[in-house]
């Protein structure tokens, strides 16, 4: 009975169109900010942050991008490894050629995975759906390769095997996990800001408009071109970002494989499993695959059971795939839809409908 | 905590599984054995917990993180990519990383890795005693002759090239290079290329289904096996067994005599398999992997015994005194007999500056059933090795804005 | 404009088509063929639509009405023929320039963008109209916002003329067909368009909303002077409220003219009108 | 013409007290009971969005996959419970759907889409010819457009196609989602005619969705009338069609008979029959 | 010339093999609609259940017979794939119905996962041997024409006139049977294909076992040349190109395609390779999918993308 919206009436159209129109809903965001800003930092143990917050903060905001690409614009992507290896292996230039401060970098990261991305979002303006997967898994081996036999990528480095150290924000280090945290935390949240902003603008409309029917979408006057374009560059700017934040903050040392085709496979799972075209959908994705495969590799200890790895792993395997199937059939949309079915249930508790 | 803790990153599923899982058992076998025999490291028991990587450097991190905390031996992170990823993670939280046979090259320099022993030989090294070899069968010059080298391409992959083009332009042979994109389930254009360019050798840096389907696709081509040299990790039974007689006069280097008998598997099958207690099935047990996994724990082992020779025996050795003990390794070829590696190993010396311990390596063969002996140990040249060790951790400690240590 | 306002002008609206201002020739279509392959769509069609008018288009299934129209609107490119549109000659258009010119449109097959809500839905018609860069989008600062805030006054007028206000937030795809023919409606609206080209929009309605939609039609038409070309199977819908009638049979044209004068031609009764109406 | 429903004809579906959820949450049909008799046509009325399809879908078990399901009442055909069967049985004991929004499949040609129709028919080739044959007689316009892939028909010639398509299945009784709905007014007055003929001849009973309630009470035996999920009248055709409300909001001639289009006045509430 | 006739001849051999993985993901897509990326788990489950039973069964049953062994253990795979296809049916694509193709692709990647652990669970990890007797030393051809003659792979030989049969067997099945006719009807609408009485349930389990058995050949002829292990399931990547181009509705498409991505990356490889450094083969076969594609969005042979309004 206390999730109502009753008596809440909006006078003004901006107040409608608030992101979260309904009282506790902003009440409840104010708490879980808190939480993360100021409880978490206090209370997680650093195996808490790196193992587990940092990547999923990373891979959160990756994701976000990605599902502007998928989930809005309707270009399924798969090299988004490629997005983030780009964007992190030009920080990373960035910052040994000209000492740019971090931030700069990971802008600069970013950037390039902008153009990067836009360029290999020419395609989509003829290839459409699976074909179109095609286009961008070009872009995912041609990184591969880019990055591995390309030598000025990695500075010369005689393995290709690159790293970077002595992190610094505005003069602050970013040393301890949990200052690493606190770092993507703020990251995350302005650009879930920028993205929820911009998805439910016009620029968003036109992105879902090209999604939906782009014949239709051409016949009101979105320009296709634009709005995939668009699309793109804003997806591979958030992704760049990403994989620089994966690369800079979360490996320290990486080596190509880190944005191979499975990390975008990864990706495409947690925006699939966590709703496409939802912004807490990355989010959701995100903590679901980074957490899922953790607590199945507890359970059997928790439960004392004597398995051996390789049994615990295939397993493991198993019910994580067993899992999206069955979060596929009781919400194809993802758990973000799933929540949100949740709250309208809520909504009317205690009647049924 | 009254147990000395043995972190085990294995990967016992993906591509390389079959790799790891004698590997991992092992690393597993051993410690059992020493509990088992012995009763731990002078009465302290050895507890161990394994964590399954998969060869993927972000499950290798978070495998880490997760078992960093519990105990203070070494780190064998099975794979070269998941070193890069925690080499730095460990410098800072003060860690020990093993690397028997892989990881940097360059770290063996203690003064800049002071938490990295790449024990027993680098890629530099492996490459270096197999040019040796062909010296040796070309009589002792390579003018003009042409070597390639097919690689996995990827920082593992790599590794050797530095080092064989410093030995081309000492030897004066041609290097030709041939990545092949991982996996390498189809090499058919880098083979057509080397039925055409007819190399006198080829070197081998595979990994997995690589190496298989390199060895068929050899055959398929014509290319003599002979000429072939493969690293380490592409010359284990798994690799050919399947390919029998295919694969008849595939060289591979090894850091172990390939002597699958030694006391050490007797006292494994009495104390530890005759009780039901082995980790392996079949007949692992005396492969390759399985007994460089053994190898490795052993190195732990008797890092931590010496570690307790210094600090106090039957005490649990905190990390910092872990390293101190691979340090100060001293395995004669006495001690190592009486630890049942006499026929496997040759001895071990390791200090503050030289991490490596050994860089001693020999040829096997594998004549169409198992592998022989076809060599007489090489050590790796330093006059080679050394400068490019130096030359590469120094530029790794101005990148990091480390202080090399002194040693002295 | 909303519904009562709405209510009031309509009932001072004449009855008959002289009430209204009807102009000049806005658009012309000359001699459009168009094939796909073998079959022939559209043979050398040819009529105008005057500024203001309800000019209808009839003809039986597949006779080429829905490809008229999307010549009409670059979505087809025909092979031969032109099109000129205030003046202005286009043998193809994209659907842009189209769209930029002032048509808006309608589909027969609903076309609706099915993962939105009702009110995006609608507010993608001003898309045209709507001019903050994308760095303010994200920022939604000042001109966004305020931009955003005066398309959405509109497009509630719209939502209100339609009588589509409590589904407003609810996905397109949900609503029963009829109510997807108004919102595809709704957006064409929101574009404020000189000429509307519909494509069937009262196909599975019953009379009473049929009625509705009628009047939302005359109502555009006659308060903004929208020009209307609709394509529809309900021949009392078409007589009613048309000014005049082209009428399509395989690709050809067999009839033009004033509902009535198209209603005694020999062919189209034989062609379309079969012998009940 | 018009036949009441009356103990002697045999009762042949019976929707019992039915409700239907989309979603776990949106509450559809809440409570629809209606029974349909054997080689009788019953027409189905309503508004937009008051259910006629949802309950189509129940019948013909396609709820499932529009997330919705049935979650009070039952339904059966001929006595026999039939809420667990798959479409696909129930098209083997002689039911089929025409759903609403044509659903031809794309990429096969018109014949193609015909010839599915007869996927579940087991009396050999021969007689399934005959029937195309029949359903090409039916649409003469589909027979030169047999070639075409369905995707580039038009609107009209696609509805065609799903009506031949289900009558390519001999069936029993077809559920028709709004028949009518894009064809030209002929060809509607044909598929009526159709219907009837295949009622008479060949005792096809029919349960239709219709928007032309003009028609549907013309053809149908029996029918009624739904508003927000609730029957909200039925009766015989004849005996709604003298039925004043509906007059007004369905046919459209209450009062002084049939009005203009252009004089509808203004937007009407909608009178409803619920308290 | 010589040469440029052996790497020719090597890609389109290549590519055969690539197509024989294709094949299984058109069959699947074109007869439900559904791209299976458990197809490459699929090779492996396959591959492995062979190459097991085909070791476990003369112990078992204590015969020597190699050629029983053979025999005996692939019935035993297509039993088991008919299982698994089942069982996939069951459990995933009948709650599935109806939804978006996005759904079913993400279910499919599930699919992949369970497969991958439950295969290696069932069967082990390690490396296991299929010995069909594929013959693996070279022959040499036109001895007399070019010096040092060309050489070819008989077992690359083989394993193309395998594919070649069973691309004809399956276009005659689908254009020529009315249970194709309905596989297609039913990728193009479940609903639409439901309602006129098409068993989705039996359909689907028809085609995945088909596709299983497609993926069973698949896995024999690779699991015999690279020995059977999960690397095995990343072949399904080098057949992506090829299905993309060759059009994912078109069984002959995957042929060409195969031989076109075959041929083309291997030549690109040896003649522009070495210009870039080596290495290119696997992207370059993207970009050449990728060209084709340019030119025909819907792939060479692929169905004709429909967008009306
Ligand atoms: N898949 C669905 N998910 C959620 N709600 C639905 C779904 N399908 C229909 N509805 C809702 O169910 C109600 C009844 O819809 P239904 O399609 O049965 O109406 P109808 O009588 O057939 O209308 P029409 O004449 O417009 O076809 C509508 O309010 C609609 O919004
Ligand atoms: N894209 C296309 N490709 C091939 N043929 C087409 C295409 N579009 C339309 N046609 C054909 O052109 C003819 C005219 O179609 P159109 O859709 O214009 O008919 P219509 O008059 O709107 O009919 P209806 O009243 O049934 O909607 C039809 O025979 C149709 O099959
Ligand atoms: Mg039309
Ligand atoms: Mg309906």
């Amino acid at each position: 009975m206390l999730y109502r919206e009753n008596g809440q009436f909006k006078q003004t159209y901006r107040s409608d169109l608030q992101i979260f129109p309904v009282l506790q809903d902003r009440i409840a965001l104010y708490v879980l900010l808190a939480v993360a800003f100021v409880a978490v930092p206090m209370l997680a143990s650093d195996y808490f942050f790196r193992a587990v917050l940092i990547p999923f903060l990373i891979l959160a905001l990756a994701a976000l991008g990605l599902n502007i690409l998928v989930g809005y614009c309707g270009q399924i992507s798969l090299g988004t490894g490629a997005f983030m290896a780009i964007g992190a292996y030009a920080a990373f230039n960035l910052q040994v050629r000209f000492d740019l401060p971090l931030l700069l970098s990971l802008i600069g990261g970013g950037l390039a995975a902008t153009v990067f991305g836009v360029l290999f979002g020419i395609p989509s303006l003829r290839i459409r759906g699976l074909y179109l997967a095609v286009a961008t898994l070009a872009a995912q081996f041609f990184t591969d390769w880019f990055t591995n036999r390309v030598k000025w990528v990695t500075n010369d480095s005689p393995s290709g095997s690159v790293s970077v150290g002595g992190l610094s924000f505005f003069g602050v280090a970013v040393e301890t996990p949990a200052q690493k945290y606190l770092l993507c935390l703020a990251i995350v949240c302005v650009f879930a800001l920028l993205a929820k902003n911009l998805v439910r603008g016009a620029i968003g409309r036109q992105w879902m408009a090209i999604r939906d029917m782009d014949v239709a979408a051409a016949v009101i006057g979105i320009r296709p071109v634009y709005a995939k374009l668009s699309a793109f560059a804003v997806s591979s700017f958030i992704v760049g970002v990403a994989g620089a934040l994966w690369a800079f903050v979360h490996l320290g040392s990486w080596e190509p494989a880190a944005f191979s085709i499975d990390r975008s496979f990864q990706l495409l799972f947690m925006v699939i499993i966590g709703g496409l075209g939802s912004i807490s959908g990355a989010f959701f994705g995100a903590a679901f695959m980074v957490l899922l495969p953790l607590l199945l590799n507890y359970v059997p200890h928790w439960l004392g059971l004597p398995l051996s790895t390789a049994t615990a792993s295939h397993l493991e395997h198993m019910i994580f795939g067993a899992l999206i199937v069955f979060f596929l059939i009781v919400e194809p949309h993802g758990l973000a839809r799933l929540w949100l079915t949740a709250r309208e249930k809520l909504r009317l508790w205690p009647f049924p409908h | 905590q009254a147990d000395q803790f043995v972190p085990l990153l294995v990967y016992r599923t993906g591509q390389f599984a079959p790799l790891g899982i004698p590997w991992a058992d092992g690393k597993q076998d051993y410690l059992k054995l020493i509990n088992a025999r012995d009763g731990g490291v002078n009465g302290v028991k050895l507890t161990f917990e394994e964590c399954e990587t998969a060869y993927d450097a972000a499950k290798g991190v978070e495998c880490y993180e997760r078992l960093k905390d519990r105990g203070a031996a070494g780190f064998d992170t099975q794979s070269t990519g998941i070193t890069f990823a925690v080499t730095d993670k460990a410098f800072a939280d003060k860690k020990v990383v093993v690397t028997m046979g892989y990881g940097l090259s360059q770290s063996a320099d203690g003064t800049v890795f002071e938490w990295n022993f790449p024990l027993l030989g680098s890629y530099w090294t492996a490459a270096d005693s197999i040019v040796q070899d062909i010296l040796k069968k070309e009589k002792g010059s390579l003018k003009g002759k042409k070597i390639a080298l097919v690689y996995h391409d990827s920082p593992y992959g790599k590794e050797p090239i530095l080092l064989l083009q410093k030995r081309a332009a000492k030897e004066g042979f041609e290097l030709s290079l041939f990545p092949v994109t991982p996996p390498g389930v189809e090499q058919k254009s880098t083979w057509l290329q080397i039925r055409q360019q007819k190399p006198d050798y080829v070197l081998l840096w595979s990994a997995g289904v690589m190496t298989p389907a390199a060895v068929r696709e050899a055959q398929a081509t014509g290319y003599a096996r002979e000429k072939i040299y493969a690293i380490w990790w592409a010359g284990s039974d798994h690799d050919v067994k399947d390919i029998g007689a295919g694969a008849k006069g595939y060289n591979a280097i090894t850091i172990h005599n390939s002597a699958a008998k030694d006391k050490v598997h007797d006292d494994l099958k009495k104390f530890v398999y005759d009780k039901n207690q082995g980790t392996a099935g079949g007949g692992e047990v005396g492969s390759l992997a399985h007994t460089r996994g053994m190898m490795i724990s052993m190195l732990q082992v008797e890092a931590i015994r010496a570690a307790q020779e210094k600090f106090g025996k039957g005490k649990v050795m905190t990390a910092e005194q872990v390293k101190w003990g691979m340090e100060n390794l001293d395995l004669t070829a006495d001690k190592l007999k009486a630890l049942g590696f006499g026929e496997i190993m040759r001895p071990v010396k390791t200090s503050c500056s030289n991490h490596m311990g050994s860089d001693w390596a020999r040829i096997v063969q594998w004549d169409g059933a198992k592998w022989n002996i076809t060599s007489d140990w090489y050590q790796a040249d330093k006059s080679l090795i050394d400068p490019l060790v130096k030359e590469l951790s120094a530029k790794y400690a101005a990148d990091k804005k480390i202080t090399p240590r002194s040693c002295s | 404009m909303n519904a009562s306002t709405m209510t009031e002008t309509t009932a001072l609206t004449s009855p008959t088509p002289t009430g209204r201002k009807i102009g000049e020739v806005i658009l012309e279509v000359r001699n459009i063929s168009l094939r796909f392959g073998g079959v022939k769509a559209l043979t050398d069609i040819s009529f105008d639509v005057r500024e203001h008018e309800i000019r209808a288009i009839i003809g039986p299934n597949g006779a080429g009405k829905s490809s008229m129209l999307n010549c009409i609107n670059g979505v087809y490119a025909p092979q031969e023929g032109a099109i000129t549109f205030r003046g202005e000659t286009f043998k193809h258009m994209n659907s842009r320039q189209v769209a930029e010119m002032g048509v808006a449109r309608t589909f027969q097959n609903l076309a609706l963008f099915k993962g939105m809500s009702v009110l995006d839905n609608i507010m993608t018609g001003r898309n045209l109209r709507m001019k903050t860069n994308i760095f303010l989008q994200a920022l939604r600062w000042g001109p966004a916002e305020r931009e955003e805030i005066a398309h959405r006054e509109k497009v509630e007028r719209i939502i209100d003329f339609l009588e589509i206000q409590p589904f407003r937030k609810t996905p397109v795809g949900r609503l029963p067909y009829g109510l997807q023919k108004r919102v595809d409606l709704g957006r064409a609206l929101a574009m404020e368009p000189q000429v509307l080209l519909l494509d069937e929009p009262m196909a599975g309605m019953n009379v009473e909303e049929k009625q509705d939609m009628c009047r939302f039609i005359l109502d555009v038409n006659d308060e903004f002077g929208t020009t209307v070309v609709l394509i529809e199977h309900d021949m009392g819908v078409v007589m009613d409220i048309s000014d005049r009638v082209v009428v399509l049979d395989y690709g050809k044209k067999i009839g033009d003219g004033t509902p009535d004068a198209v209603r005694g031609n020999e062919d189209v009764i034989r062609a379309y009108l079969g012998t009940t109406h | 013409m018009t036949v009441q429903p009356s103990a002697e004809r045999r009762e042949f579906l019976d929707v019992n007290g039915i409700e239907v959820i989309y979603n776990h949450v949106i509450l559809v049909l809440k409570g629809v009971s209606l029974r349909v008799d054997e080689g009788s046509i019953v027409a189905l009325l309503g508004a937009n969005g008051a259910g006629k399809t949802t309950t189509l879908r129940a019948v013909s078990n396609l709820l499932h996959a529009e997330r919705g399901a049935v979650t009070k009442g039952s339904i059966a055909l001929r006595g026999e419970r039939i809420e667990n069967l798959t479409p696909a049985e129930l098209v083997d004991r002689g039911v089929i759907q025409v759903m609403e929004g044509r659903h031809c499949f794309a990429h096969l040609t018109i014949e193609e889409n015909l010839m599915t129709g007869a996927y579940t028919r087991k009396d050999g080739r021969a007689a399934v010819e005959q029937t195309l044959e029949k359903v090409y007689a039916y649409f003469p316009r589909l027979k030169t457009r047999r070639t075409s892939q369905a995707a580039y028909t038009s609107g009209g010639e696609q509805q065609m196609c799903a009506i031949g398509r289900a009558l390519m299945a001999n069936p029993k009784m077809v559920l028709l989602d709004e028949p009518s709905m894009g064809l030209a007014p002929q060809i509607v007055e044909e598929v009526f005619e159709i219907v009837k003929d295949l009622n008479t001849k060949e005792g096809v009973t029919f349960l239709l969705a219709e928007q032309n309630t003009n028609m549907a009470l013309r053809y149908a035996d029996f029918g009624y009338i739904l508003e927000s999920g609730r029957v909200v009248m039925d009766g015989a055709a004849s005996a709604l069609r003298e039925n004043e409300d509906v007059k007004e909001f369905y046919l459209g001639t209450g009062g002084e008979g049939r009005k203009s289009f252009r004089d509808v006045k203004s937007y009407k509430r909608r009178k409803r029959w619920l308290a | 010339m010589g040469f440029f006739l052996e790497t020719l001849f090597g890609g389109l051999m290549a590519g055969m093999l690539y197509a024989l993985v294709a094949l299984g993901f058109v069959l699947i897509f074109k007869a439900s609609g559904v791209f299976n990326f458990a197809q490459g788990a699929m090779v492996l489950f396959a591959a492995l259940a062979m190459a097991r039973f085909s070791e476990w069964l003369p112990k078992l049953l204590g015969f020597e017979s190699l050629l029983l062994a053979n025999v005996l253990a692939l019935i035993a795979a297509i039993a088991v794939m008919a299982v698994l296809a089942w069982l996939i049916e069951r459990l995933a694509l009948r709650q599935l119905v109806g939804q978006e193709p996005i759904a079913l692709l993400m279910a499919t990647l599930g699919i992949a996962y369970f497969i991958d652990g439950a295969g290696q669970l069932l069967f082990g990890s390690a490396t296991y041997k299929i010995d069909v007797g594929m013959p693996k030393d070279p022959m040499m051809v036109l001895e007399g024409t070019f010096e040092g003659g060309l050489l070819l792979s008989k077992e690359d030989l083989y394993a193309a006139l395998i594919s070649a049969l069973l691309v004809i067997c399956l276009t005659l099945f689908f254009q020529k049977t009315p249970t194709g006719r309905a596989l297609r009807a039913v990728a193009d609408d479940h609903q639409a294909a439901q309602s006129i009485g098409i068993p989705l349930s039996r359909i689907w389990v028809i085609v995945w076992t088909i596709g299983g058995i497609v993926a069973l050949v698949a896995g024999i002829i690779w699991g015999s040349k690279l020995g059977v292990q999960f690397s095995i399931s990343l072949v399904a990547l080098k057949a992506l190109p090829v299905v993309i181009l060759g059009g994912l509705t078109s069984v002959p498409g995957a042929i060409v395609g195969g031989l076109i991505i075959g041929a083309g990356e291997k030549l690109s490889e040896i003649y522009i390779g070495p210009m870039l450094g080596g290495g290119i083969e696997n992207w370059f076969a993207y970009v050449l999918a990728l060209g084709f594609l340019l030119v025909r969005p819907q792939g060479l042979f692929g169905d004709k993308i429909i967008d009306r309004v």
